[in-house]
């Protein structure tokens, strides 16, 4: 295993100290407890956003805690969900007496955990919680026999359009709505050239072969849906884009926000050449492209390769996606 | 009769049992799932492990509520809230007992069972820990019944999971990340299966 | 070899193209020449700024394009410079009759084809041209009996800094000065754990064993200074700032400005990792920290690594570094 | 005599050479560069060997200085600008010559080395293509002065050009990237030494 690490068991812990310290201004990460914040909550009368997950998908979601996004992220140790003590903590942290919107990926432990951490915030007297659970990837089919789909790239464009819509000072009811209905309109489908290697881990996750790609994987090196042979950028974009476009109920009054993510280990000239495929195929496909995005967002650790995600876009959509955002990961307009 | 001494000494050697197994467990999870479960359930048992230093127990259900509690904070991911819920409930039935009797544990491992069925709605054949800590339930129920000591039934209840973990072999998953895969599933061992055999074993070292 | 690509002699033609899709109203990319412009050069009265190399660094150059950096930057094939004919229409193109100012990484190639750009472009009447040449890479020592210092991560703090004094208006002159002064002041060192694959050879440039790392590598996979075993962040963390500390004649007024940037391969969790270990040297060393930057700017494919940069900083240093940009690779304040 | 037909088949054969070489070009390029020698020399050189579908040349020199701007304009890296100023020197050396003998290709090559010289500022031993040519070019001035023909001259200048790029191989790279390896350059071939003498050989076949 070849990382730029110390002690496997310490990759989080010294990860949060080197991010506290290159946004001193910006962040306030509570190490103790593994939450990143943004340096100004809780803001008084704004829905407070958290979210969390495993680690090992930076720059998700801590990169993504600033005003405009989200005021807490609770990070677990990689690939593995955060427990109820550092949601509690958050949730109780960012209150501005707005209530508090959980955003959750759906895979099993985040689930669990965030159920649990609002089971015992309700016991505590006080905070409003509501919970949105984010799950986008088709490639998770027959969904009644399994977890149900996961939560992936729709995470990052939920963030931010959720979080601009806090900012507004919108309710919380209102903000679990639209993120609810963020969710219903917003597919995802990934792809994986190699493995990623959890560092206690210390082999690759699996195994693909020189001439292999795996095709619908998750986020966390979960085998996908089916090992295909390596293939050509624009025949992998139409494996991605194709069944994306085929559970999506059609485009928005405005089109689609596309994000075409990396996984952490392929280049950016790659990821611009992918994005020219898919942009191609949306064009065919008579897709108008709102807004797009391009780059590493929502990653795998050093995993090579992309997913492609697509969000029915409308007028509200675009407005609150140009707001001002000031995150390590995400910014404009501030 | 096991006392708050027997179900000390479980969690101390299911810890001890999870490190020696901890990268078997991180293997079967890489096969299916993310490589993790190993490194969860060694961080939990381990801070399990330190609580008789930090602090002295009243009974079995104070105790037990404590570690669950530390599995909870410390595991994360899905075994986390599982095993935290299962040792939570279990305390929660044995709250005031002192000397527990093979009665009083069927109920109380009933208990952590059905709190794992409540926390992750799995199925028999789901191909989860749940599919080795059912028939353990069972053949313990059955030689308690049949007159067996705690002794005895905790053997045929680690037998029993034993078994039920090698049948998750053949199953296709349902439940957690290892359902992603569909029928790429089958043809591997669930390592949640793995490690509630582990704890079972545990048991039957310990807790009679 | 396992990329997202079609043709290996197509990468850098069709990840314009979709780059040109993916920023349609900040870009304006002549495919033909290879040449990303901001959407709005030339702009009359402004220092036109064109930088250039060879492709495989993204987001360098073409990425850092916009209101306050580049002008213009002219793409060469993958770790090949461009060549004479780009840069001469470039500098054509962005001439807003300021002059313009070519900022020259220290590679032979590079080198040689700007000098011949520049030698055409004087020839034909008019564009008043200044070339500098950066070359902050320490890990290049008897610079006597090389082709000297190689032009690396400083290019990203230099094309940000001389960019914003363009964007302010001043002068060519005033703007070459400022470079000639950020490259006397800023110093760079960096490793690889992985080598790249240069599409076209289809092959690793260099073989590394699993338990060896190189230091002192280039952003072309040209192998570094030596081979040393594989250590903790922290070790390599020392190796990179220690060599860079040393040849740089102490902090500046305000301390440094920081990049620890990331070579492609490497996620953004490691590079967080080492950023703190990076923090922790500097804070030992009294070196105080002004204003940092993590994350792959200057990358070499898909290569594991990352490399520290210092850049001694003062005043008006960090406020034009503080200065509005808005370009796909960096932004702030717009 | 060389006429313009003789250098067009030079170049002709220069590119074919070059593109069947050109994974051996890059492989000396990876050891101690950046493995694109080869890709660089052929997408120049096949881009040369289209300009006679293109249009027609008046003469050698006209022709040389299209294939000098052509390289410049298509190769890149350090190699585009060398080779493309030493067709460009020739060129300007052999303006208004139709039919080239030893004494006019001699002073030709010269103008075209010192154009190499001029704009990489190498110096013997470096290990660079220069170690290549200047033997090369001594070695055709030695044989002219001896009496030589056209063909006798090249097919000196194209044994010494093998010659002084065998010799690289001991060198310690001092001009461009494999410099930046310092002693661990040694042992390696110089690519552009290399294709410099795949050059010269070319010329031999097809000039005489
Ligand atoms: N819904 C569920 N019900 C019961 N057990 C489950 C459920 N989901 C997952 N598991 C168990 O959890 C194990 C995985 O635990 P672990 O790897 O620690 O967490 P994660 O899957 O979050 O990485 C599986 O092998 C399975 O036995
Ligand atoms: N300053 C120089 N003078 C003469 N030849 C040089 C010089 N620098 C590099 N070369 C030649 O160029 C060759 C490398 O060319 P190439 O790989 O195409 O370009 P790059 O080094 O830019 O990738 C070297 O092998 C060497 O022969
Ligand atoms: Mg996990
Ligand atoms: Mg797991
Ligand atoms: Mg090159
Ligand atoms: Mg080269």
């Amino acid at each position: 295993m070849k990382k730029l690490i110390n002690d496997p068991g310490d990759v989080v812990a010294e990860a949060l100290v080197g991010m506290a310290a290159a946004h001193p201004d910006r962040l306030r990460i509570d190490h103790e407890q593994r939450i990143v914040y943004r340096a100004d909550a809780p803001r008084q009368g704004k829905v407070g956003l958290v979210s969390g997950g495993g680690s090992g998908h930076e720059p998700l979601h801590g990169g993504f805690v600033g005003p405009g996004m989200l005021d807490a992220a609770c990070a677990g140790e990689v690939f593995t969900s955060p427990v109820p003590d550092q949601m509690m903590a958050a949730t109780r942290a960012v209150d501005g007496g707005a209530g508090v919107l959980h955003l959750v990926k759906n895979y099993t432990g985040d689930v669990m955990n965030f159920e649990m951490a609002a089971e015992l915030a309700a016991a505590e007297a006080g905070t409003e919680v509501a919970s949105v659970v984010i799950d986008d990837d088709v490639a998770v089919q027959d969904s009644l026999y399994t977890a149900g789909r996961r939560g992936v790239g729709l995470t990052v464009l939920l963030e931010k359009i959720v979080g601009a819509a806090a900012e507004e000072g919108r309710s919380l009811q209102d903000c679990a709505d639209l993120a609810r209905a963020l969710v219903a309109d917003g597919r995802s489908m990934g792809m994986a050239l190699t493995s990623c290697t959890v560092p206690s881990a210390g082999r690759p996750t699996f195994d693909l072969a020189e001439d292999e790609i795996e095709l619908g994987v998750g986020i966390h090196g979960e085998p996908g849906r089916e090992r295909r042979p390596l293939a050509p950028a624009r025949e992998v974009a139409a494996m991605l884009v194709e069944p994306v476009l085929a559970d999506l109920d059609g485009a928005g009054d405005d089109g689609v926000i596309v994000l075409l993510n990396g996984m952490g280990g392929t280049p950016l000239i790659e990821l611009y050449l992918m994005y020219g495929e898919v942009a191609r195929l949306l064009d065919g496909a008579g897709v108008r492209v709102a807004r797009s995005l391009v780059g590493n967002y929502i990653t795998s650790l050093e995993m090579a390769g992309c997913s492609v995600t697509l969000l029915r876009a409308d007028e509200e959509r675009v407005r609150l996606w140009d707001a001002p955002v000031n995150t390590p990961g995400l910014r404009w307009g501030a | 009769m096991a006392t708050v001494e027997n179900f000390t000494a479980w969690v101390h050697d299911f810890a001890r049992t999870i490190a020696e197994h901890s990268e078997q467990l991180t293997d079967l999870d890489r096969a299916i799932g993310d490589g993790d479960h190993g490194s969860n359930m060694t961080r939990g048992t381990a801070r399990c492990a330190q609580l008789t230093d930090e602090q002295t127990f009243t009974g079995p259900g104070d105790y037990l509520k404590k570690v669950g509690m530390t599995l909870v904070s410390t595991v994360g991911g899905a075994s986390g809230p599982l095993y935290g819920t299962f040792f939570l409930r279990m305390a929660t039935s044995l709250t005031e007992v002192d000397d527990v009797g093979p009665e009083q544990l069927g109920t109380a491992l009933e208990a952590g069972v059905e709190g794992i069925l409540t926390r992750g709605r799995a199925e028999r054949g789901d191909a989860t820990m749940y599919d080795a800590l059912a028939p353990a339930l069972e053949s313990y129920r059955q030689a308690v019944a049949d007159g067996a000591d705690l002794a005895g039934a905790l053997a045929a209840a680690a037998k029993a999971a034993a078994e039920g973990r090698d049948a998750t072999t053949d199953m296709v998953a349902r439940k957690g990340r290892a359902s992603y895969l569909g029928d790429r599933s089958r043809g591997h061992l669930d390592p949640g299966a793995a490690s509630a055999t582990l704890l079972l074993e545990s048991a039957a070292r310990t807790l009679a």
